[in-house]
């Protein structure tokens, strides 16, 4: 490999190598910050990832390229996701400089770590090679642990970051077992190589479920599940959404690259030079869609704390996800990256909710949200929109996410789909029941108690917006958003 | 001609409309406002009315425009002016304009008082409508708006209780009635499409219309008359409807409303046939009869009057039923004017006393000398004395009921009771008269306070005495005999109607049944009409000879027990104690209805209401009873127990989550265990087992 | 110029109003009110336009619109009006400006109402104006938050119950309703509505039809509403401040007609125009009639009464769209309009007195005539239109539906006339308890109407009156249309 | 002779010892190591299969990654045990089951 050619490389990952700098630059610009003024550093931040999306954007015209002796591959693909990633740590720093739960300790780290856990995140979805992808995964994991326990005076920060950081080891060690098999079995860690190698061998597709646990652990999908709703609870609560955008999508982007060799009509993921896929992991998505979105749904009735109830709602989500893996094909697959757009605009929309309820109230249970319109009207008419979008009822850009999922389902016209379209129904209209709690409390009940008035700044209104805005004019006006996903599978 | 018709029924609503909006703003509350533009209608009316009498030929103009358009036709709205017509429209705005003036007196200081010449407007507009209207539908519309206003003004001095109840029956009941005329002319429209006088006439004419069709449309528009018209079993709201103000009892429920039912009888007599007409007779003889019994006991001046209304609407049925057509529409008429009198009579009495009760009146013909010389002329009109205007009509009825007795043997019993009935009539309208107007006053206080009435009172009375008196003279009415202004064959139709000849067998299969088994149909040749019209003049002497026979007995027991006192009414009562009781109880007739009908609506209604409330949303939020089941289980969610409706699951779906939830213990430990059964679980399904 | 974009405009500037007033501090509740009441009577006029220039003989859709929206789902923005939709935008209209008014003692948010308010309007013009099945969704959901809100927020004590109601139920509808548009979607890859009623495609599998057809007619039942998914109503209207009834009463309920007008029976004739359908709906249209009366006598309160006139009234509506000739139909569309006259001033009414008495107990009204004497008049106007009065509106659409169904139902035509006397008892029997009789003392320093609720309820009356003498002015709007609908649908 | 499958069956028994490990110790940092013995078969494996297979060196060059991130596992894992221990006062893990359900 000749320095040509690693600059060559060098260039594909400027975006990466940007971020890099960020954090390296918010780690030496908090030397000079005292804990009152450390949220600084949050403003480099945005200035980093603004300048990383401006790279990326002059990225968009370079042919898909593998990179780094294949470790790597560079393409729209991965793009699509970078930029989720960006907007989703934007809109969390931004949570983050807002939130009084961070604010109350030093956070030059918080924002370094947050970013290298983007930056982790970023190689994941670009990752074509196991070691890469472990390394990344890895990244990924272990910031997140660290953002879960950043409330180290908190208990419950504290213990979600415990039983993230055990689950998660736990996941990825299982996962690593996998891998090393499916190295055994093709000899390479090429994750190509992997899909096309494993055949019908009962050792083959243990390995491959040994690896899908730990994607499952990042997706959060039943039964692997058990660590979101504890950690999601304690975390701080841009963590919390952070988690349940952005390394959830990570989880997703990394499996559709690992699974692209088995959808049949997308052209970009890595050649299989003639290997064909002898595989067929529908029915493994179909049970674990099932399963997912019901434990999901049918647990979040019975909660309390809104945290808690949007973490069980983010695993319903991610169940209604993996109905297009179910499917597997191009319209499945840009099915699934619109709803991962939807997700993010209606899911942080909601977590902010939250956050701003624990910044006023200090608590987020459903019970202080009563007779919440009269206090803060405009937070509840937000909170109603996002929730609605979460339902997937028009004219919200939810609707439309949940409309092309089930339209993949019901076009392939078997029995098989309809079925899972209909427990899909079925689960929507239970989501809808708890959204439904939400609103009500905060509509239509009366404060047990007299309850202290609240200040309302402009930020929290600015915020709401940002997020209200696109859910709305999305769910009406989609066609840039149809545009943006189908680039990415170009 | 057509102008003026239009401007008779123009007047009162422009009108109308002006008083509505404007008469808070009027002099005395626009009174003489709404007077005067009824005077100028009435004025118009008898131009017309005078145009008739001396036209050489038959006024018939049949003007309308395009109305509705009901999609596949169009419907139109129109004026028919005809003979018929040209009375009514007399008889209505003379009524009108005198009960106007009368209660300018009689209502004078009322809280109300513009409001109810508003309401009289409308009642005189939609009357006059009612009258003038050329096709069914039209009818129906002024017909529901009479209603209207009958409604309004009965319930005029809506703080009293009962006046309220019997707006809301007057109206109730009358609708069920409509009802059943809406149905006939559903039934018309079904079968030709059509609402029009004309095309209908026509279609009877030339056999479209026939059959069983013919009789339930007949049967249905009778019906509304009868609710009208108040015949028994629908009379029973026009007795309560006595709560509205007197003048109104006299305009509406005696002289004009309640006859529109006769009105229409008559002005659809052809689609009556036979078998019908047979039924109009019985119900109005029987009505005839019924209404004068009870007449007979009341001891409140103004039921008297309404029975004797009813009764004598009775007649004017019976008399259309039996093919007296000039006779049944010639007694509308006359009676209108006595009838009017005899309630402004009492009005004013009322007026005088402030009581309704006989118990309470007598010897007021000192204090209202007018009152009591015109109410004798009005009640001489009505128990048919001869020369008074009852005589005349009541007899040509009669008369036509012998005559159909005489043709057909086994309804003789119409006439008969229809005798009888003139003999109660004398006696209870003279019971009435003695009562109040002779002997000595029974409450003094009262009697002390009484004085005749102001002038805008006693005009009225006046003029309508004259009328009681010359109205049955001349014969006049023979020009509204509605033949002439049919096509020959139609006036043919009518006039074998009249007389029961039936010329042709073929005619209707309905018209067979009147004529005696056995008789031979072809028997009635043309040569026969001859004796028809013998028959026919001598049943007419025989029947005044009887009716004035069975008059004078009825005046003369009225005479001997209530003025010379030479028979104890109370001992009469007294020893047919049953009778009286079930006379001043009205045959328990509202009783009943109200025991059957109202009380089992009250229970459906009761059980409907019950069965909404709990079966039909109580199924549908039987998921919020489970729901709250849950909700008990797990802690308390309060609203839960509505939204479980999301869902007939909910309870399922609460247990399940709850199961699911019991996995989530909080212990990383267990996390990590199920995380292996978890591999080992999808190893076994997706590796071993599949 | 005005001409090219009319429906658009029409529908969007009720959202302009929204926008401007919560633009508008919340303290400043004149201006607030009176910006909203600006755009409404923009509204108004704009409808009152659009039913002054609408060609009354053309059965092809006008002031068409047609762009594309979402091409990669083949979504238009296609607006565009037939008879039909004329006169519910109309009705609209007036119904919107009107309840501005009604609304205008709220004190309690004014600003949110409002905007609230104005967004609803644009959902309701949305779903009469729009000729794409996906824009129709849209519209047709948003008009759920709003209301939801409206209900939940400014509503009575037992708001909360009513509210979820309301939402649950209106959403099983739309629900069924999306299945069905899905359905159509991907049969065809078309949300045109115009070409889906050319393309039938569900013809040629009639079983599939009826089951479509079934889907949709609940959820147009739902909102009619029809027994049994009727229960939603009384609650909702129970609890809803005075104009929202208004508008639920009066426009909202039309929708559900309007659906399968627009929707039901010329994109699925087959089904619509089997016997066994027809005779099933007509059959629902005349329980409605009379289970609806019989409830409403069975209330002890005022507003429940008159939502259940309600349920029996669009008994009516029902059985002339199951009839389906020219008479039936177009009394059934008049029906609609002349409800949504007629309920929307009974609703006034209602919210008259209530202002007063602050309760609607039937048991403890009585005699305010005589204290309120206009609001007697207004009153008997108002009931009296209800109950079918000739001489108003309903009664011209009750005969037509007599008249229409006569000829194929005589059964149910015989039955729903016992229903007009039951719908006399018992509008008679309410007049009765709380207008006449003897005045309660505790009513006795009761003020008759003011100047706002006269202007809100004398335009009502005049216009009940005005098209029942001259029906022909509403009648004319619509007549063609049905008719072209009547063909489309026989035509098999 | 030592062949794959004895490094095979070594590797599969240490991942059995140490999923067992892992959810049956109360310990924090016996639950750690028993990570660290799952993370140590996934090495075997890599190892033997590079050493047998002789696909050049990429199986023991992620061994050592493995290794490295292994480490830096572990002291993220302390550190939050620190922290856990500071808010509990013990590192018995079933101690931290504050949210649950």
């Amino acid at each position: 490999m000749d320095t040509q050619t690693v600059f060559r490389n060098l260039q594909l990952v400027l975006p990466e190598i940007v971020l890099t700098l960020t954090i390296l630059a918010i780690i030496g610009y908090d030397l000079f910050l005292r804990r009152e003024t450390s949220h600084r550093t949050g403003l480099v931040a945005l200035v980093g990832l603004a300048i990383m999306a401006v790279f990326l954007i002059r990225q968009g015209t370079t042919p898909p390229t593998e990179a780094f002796m294949q470790l790597v591959r560079v393409d729209a693909f991965g793009r699509f996701f970078k930029f989720l990633f960006i907007a989703t740590t934007a809109l969390i720093v931004l949570f983050s400089l807002h939130s009084r739960e961070v604010r109350t300790y030093k956070s030059g780290e918080y924002y370094a770590i947050l970013l290298t856990a983007t930056l982790g995140m970023c190689f994941l979805v670009s990752a074509i090679n196991f070691l890469m992808f472990y390394l990344a995964i890895e990244t990924v994991s272990l910031s997140s642990y660290v953002l879960a326990g950043y409330l180290k005076r908190d208990r419950m920060s504290s213990e979600a970051a415990l039983k993230y950081l055990l689950y998660g080891a736990v996941a990825s060690g299982v996962m690593l077992f996998g891998i090393s098999y499916l190295f055994g079995i093709t000899g390479s860690f090429s994750m190509a190589a992997a899909i096309g190698g494993i055949s019908t061998q009962k050792v083959a597709l243990v390995a491959l479920l040994f690896v899908l646990v730990g994607f499952a652990f990042k997706m959060s999908l039943a039964p692997f599940h058990f660590w979101v709703p504890d950690v999601y609870q304690g975390a701080p609560t841009p963590i919390t959404a952070y988690l349940a955008v952005a390394s959830k999508a990570a989880g997703f982007g990394a499996l559709f690259r690992f699974l692209l060799p088995l959808f049949p009509d997308v052209e970009i993921g890595q050649t299989l030079q003639g290997v064909i896929a002898r595989l067929d992991v529908r029915p493994l998505f179909w049970v674990l869609a099932v399963v997912t979105m019901s434990v999901g749904n049918l647990v979040a009735i019975r909660q309390r704390d809104l945290k808690r109830l949007l973490a069980y709602s983010s695993i319903a989500h991610a169940g209604y996800i993996t109905m297009g893996l179910a499917v597997m094909n191009a319209k499945a697959l840009e099915a699934m990256l619109f709803y991962f757009v939807a997700y993010l605009f209606m899911n942080l929309g909601a977590f902010l909710v939250a956050m701003i309820l624990i910044n006023k109230l200090g608590s987020s249970l459903l019970d202080d949200c009563k007779g919440l319109v009269s206090r803060l009207p405009f937070l509840a008419v937000a909170m109603a929109v996002f929730l609605f979008s979460l339902t997937g009822m028009p004219p919200t850009v939810g609707f439309i996410a949940k409309f092309n999922i089930f339209y993949v389902l019901i076009a392939q016209g078997t029995w098989w789909y309809y079925s899972l379209a209909l427990i899909g129904v079925g689960n929507t209209v239970v989501s809808l029941y708890y959204y439904m709690r939400i609103v009500n409390a905060m509509v239509l009940q009366k404060a047990d108690v007299e309850r202290p008035p609240v200040s309302w700044s402009p930020a929290d209104g600015l915020l709401l917006l940002v997020l209200v805005v696109p859910t709305i004019v999305l769910g009406i006006y989609w066609s840039p958003l149809i545009r943006f996903v189908t680039v990415a599978l170009q | 001609m057509l102008n003026i018709a239009i401007c008779i029924i123009a007047i009162p609503f422009v009108a109308l409309v002006v008083h509505t909006f404007l008469s808070a703003r009027m002099p005395r509350r626009g009174d003489w406002f709404a007077t005067g533009a009824v005077f100028l209608s009435l004025g118009l009316a008898c131009w017309l009315f005078v145009q008739m009498l001396f036209s050489p030929t038959p006024i018939y103009i049949n003007f309308h425009i395009d109305w509705l358009n009901l999609g596949s036709r169009i419907i139109p709205a129109g004026i028919l002016l005809d003979h018929l017509t040209i009375v009514m429209l007399v008889v209505v705005t003379l009524v009108s304009a005198l009960v106007y003036l009368f209660s300018i007196g009689y209502m004078h200081g009322d809280v109300r008082y513009g409001r109810y010449f508003s309401y009289l407007l409308l009642f005189t507009t939609s009357m006059l409508g009612l009258v003038l209207a050329n096709n069914l539908l039209v009818l129906y519309i002024f017909w529901e708006l009479v209603g209207l206003s009958s409604y309004l003004l009965i319930g005029h001095w809506f703080e009293r209780d009962t006046a309220a109840k019997a707006a809301l029956k007057a109206f109730i009941v009358t609708r069920i009635g409509d009802v059943g005329m809406f149905f006939g002319i559903l039934r018309i429209y079904f079968h030709l499409g059509t609402f029009d006088y004309e095309a209908i006439f026509q279609a009877v004419a030339n056999g479209t219309l026939s059959g069983n069709i013919r009789v339930l449309a007949g049967l249905g528009i009778f019906f509304g008359a009868m609710g009208k018209s108040a015949q028994f079993p629908l009379h029973v709201w026009l007795p309560d409807a006595m709560e509205g103000p007197t003048p109104i009892s006299a305009l509406i429920h005696a002289a004009t409303m309640v006859a529109a039912g006769v009105y229409l009888v008559g002005r659809m007599f052809l689609i009556f046939d036979p078998t019908v007409l047979l039924i109009i007779a019985y119900i109005g003889c029987f009505t005839a009869l019924f209404a004068a019994t009870i007449a007979v006991v009341m001891d409140d001046m103004k039921k008297v009057l309404a029975y004797s209304t009813i009764s004598q609407l009775g007649y004017m049925m019976l008399g259309l039923g039996v093919g007296g057509y000039v006779a049944g529409l010639f007694h509308l008429t006359t009676h209108a004017s006595f009838k009017a009198l005899l309630f402004l009579g009492s009005g004013s009495v009322i007026h005088a006393l402030g009581t309704q009760s006989m118990r309470e009146m007598g010897g007021l013909r000192k204090k209202m000398p007018v009152t009591t010389v015109t109410f004798l002329i009005g009640t001489l009109a009505i128990v048919g004395c001869p020369f008074f205007a009852g005589f005349y009509s009541k007899d040509a009825i009669i008369g036509a009921a012998l005559a159909f007795g005489l043709h057909h043997p086994q309804h003789l019993a119409l006439f008969l009771v229809s005798v009888f009935t003139a003999g109660l009539t004398a006696f209870y309208m003279f019971r009435l008269f003695f009562k109040t107007f002779t002997g000595s006053p029974r409450d003094q206080e009262k009697f002390h306070h009484a004085h005749e009435s102001p002038l805008v009172m006693t005009i009225p009375l006046v003029v309508l005495a004259f009328l009681a008196i010359v109205s049955g003279h001349g014969g006049w009415f023979q020009k509204y005999n509605p033949a002439p202004q049919l096509s020959t064959y139609e006036a043919q139709q009518v006039a074998e109607h009249a007389s029961h000849v039936q010329p042709e067998a073929s005619s209707s299969f309905a018209a067979n049944r009147l004529v005696p088994a056995g008789t031979p149909v072809a028997e009635h040749g043309a040569e026969e009409i001859a004796d028809e019209e013998e028959l026919e003049h001598r049943a007419h002497l025989g029947a005044m000879v009887a009716s004035t026979l069975f008059g004078a007995i009825g005046f003369f027991l009225a005479y001997l027990m209530f003025f010379k006192r030479r028979l104890s009414s109370a001992a009469i009562i007294q020893r047919f104690r049953a009778v009286y009781t079930l006379l001043s109880n009205k045959y328990y007739i509202d009783d009943f209805f109200h025991a059957v009908l109202v009380r089992t609506l009250h229970a459906v209604v009761w059980l409907v209401g019950v069965f909404d409330k709990y079966v039909i949303d109580g199924l549908v939020n039987f998921s919020g009873l489970a729901t709250r089941f849950t909700s008990w289980l797990v802690g308390k969610f309060d609203n839960i127990a509505v939204d479980g409706a999301v869902n007939g699951t909910a309870w399922t779906t609460g247990i399940l989550g709850e199961i699911l939830s019991l996995s989530q213990t909080g212990r990383i430990r267990n996390y990590l265990l199920f995380i292996v059964l978890g591999i080992v679980t999808l190893v076994t399904v997706f590796v071993f087992i599949k | 110029m005005i001409d090219a974009h009319l429906l658009t405009l029409i529908v969007f500037l009720p959202i302009l109003g929204m926008v401007m007033v919560l633009a508008i501090p919340g303290s400043q509740r004149q201006l607030i009110r009176i910006t909203a009441a600006f755009f409404t009577f923009l509204v108004f006029v704009l409808s009152t336009y659009l039913f002054l220039v609408f060609d009354r003989s053309n059965v092809q859709m006008q002031f068409v619109e047609h762009y594309s929206w979402i091409s990669q789902y083949n979504i238009w923005y296609y607006m565009g009006v037939d008879g039909l939709s004329v006169i519910l935008i109309f009705l609209t209209g007036i119904l919107c400006f009107i309840a501005t008014f009604a609304a205008w003692n709220i004190e309690k948010a004014v600003k949110g109402y409002y905007a609230m308010y104005l967004l609803l309007v644009t959902g309701m013009l949305g779903v009469f104006c729009t000729l794409d099945f996906f824009l129709f969704y849209v519209f047709w959901e948003i008009m759920l938050l709003p209301m939801y809100f409206l209900i939940g927020i400014w509503g009575g004590p037992k708001r909360e119950y009513a509210a979820i109601k309301f939402f649950i139920y209106t959403l099983v509808g739309s629900v069924l309703i999306l299945l069905v548009i899905l359905a159509f979607y991907f049969k065809t890859g078309s949300f045109d509505m115009l070409e889906l009623i050319r393309e039938r495609p569900f013809q040629a599998t009639p079983v599939f039809e009826k089951v479509l057809f079934f889907a949709l007619f609940i959820g147009f039942a739902i909102k009619i509403p029809v027994f049994p998914f009727h229960t939603w109503l009384p609650d909702a209207h129970v609890e809803a401040p005075t104009a929202i009834s208004v508008i639920l009463a009066g426009i909202l309920l039309k929708m559900g007609g309007y659906g399968l007008l627009r929707i039901s029976y010329p994109m699925l004739p087959g089904a619509a125009w089997d016997d066994g359908v027809r005779y099933f709906l007509a059959i629902l249209g005349l329980v409605n009639i009379i289970y609806g009366a019989l409830c409403a006598m069975a209330q002890t309160d005022f507003k429940r009464l008159v939502a259940y006139s309600s349920i029996s009234h669009m008994g009516f509506v029902l059985l002339g769209i199951a009839v389906l000739n020219a008479e039936a139909l177009n009394g059934a569309v008049f029906m609609m309009f002349s409800h949504g006259l007629s309920s929307a001033m009974l609703f006034l009414l209602v919210g008259v007195i209530y202002d007063r008495a602050h309760h609607r107990d039937l048991s403890r009204f009585g005699g305010l005539g005589t204290k309120m004497p206009i609001y007697l008049t207004l009153s008997i106007v108002g009931f009296f239109a209800s109950l079918g009065l000739p001489g108003t509106s309903s009664f011209i659409s009750e005969i037509m539906v007599f008249l229409g169904s006569y000829q194929v139902y005589l059964g149910i035509t015989i039955a729903a006339l016992l229903g007009i006397i039951l719908t006399a008892a018992y509008i008679l029997w309410t007049v009765e308890r709380v207008y006449l009789g003897k005045l309660r003392p505790e009513f006795e320093g009761f003020s008759d109407c003011s100047g706002r609720e006269i202007f809100t309820l004398v335009p009502l009356a005049l216009l009940l009156i005005l098209f029942g003498i001259l029906p022909n002015i509403v009648l004319d709007v619509f007549r063609e249309s049905m008719q072209y609908l009547i063909q489309i649908v026989t035509l098999q | 002779m030592i062949t794959l499958h004895h490094y095979l069956v070594v590797a599969a028994l240490l991942f059995t010892i140490g999923i067992v490990c892992v959810i049956s110790r109360r310990n924090a940092i016996g639950i750690l190591i028993g990570i660290e013995l799952i993370l140590n078969a996934a090495n075997l494996n890599l190892i033997a299969f590079s050493r047998y297979f002789e696909v050049g060196l990429e199986g023991q060059v992620f061994a050592i990654f493995v290794i490295i991130l292994a480490a830096c596992e572990a002291a993220i894992a302390l550190a939050i045990l620190i922290s856990l221990f500071a808010s509990f006062g013990t590192i018995d893990v079933d101690a931290a089951q504050r949210m649950k359900r």
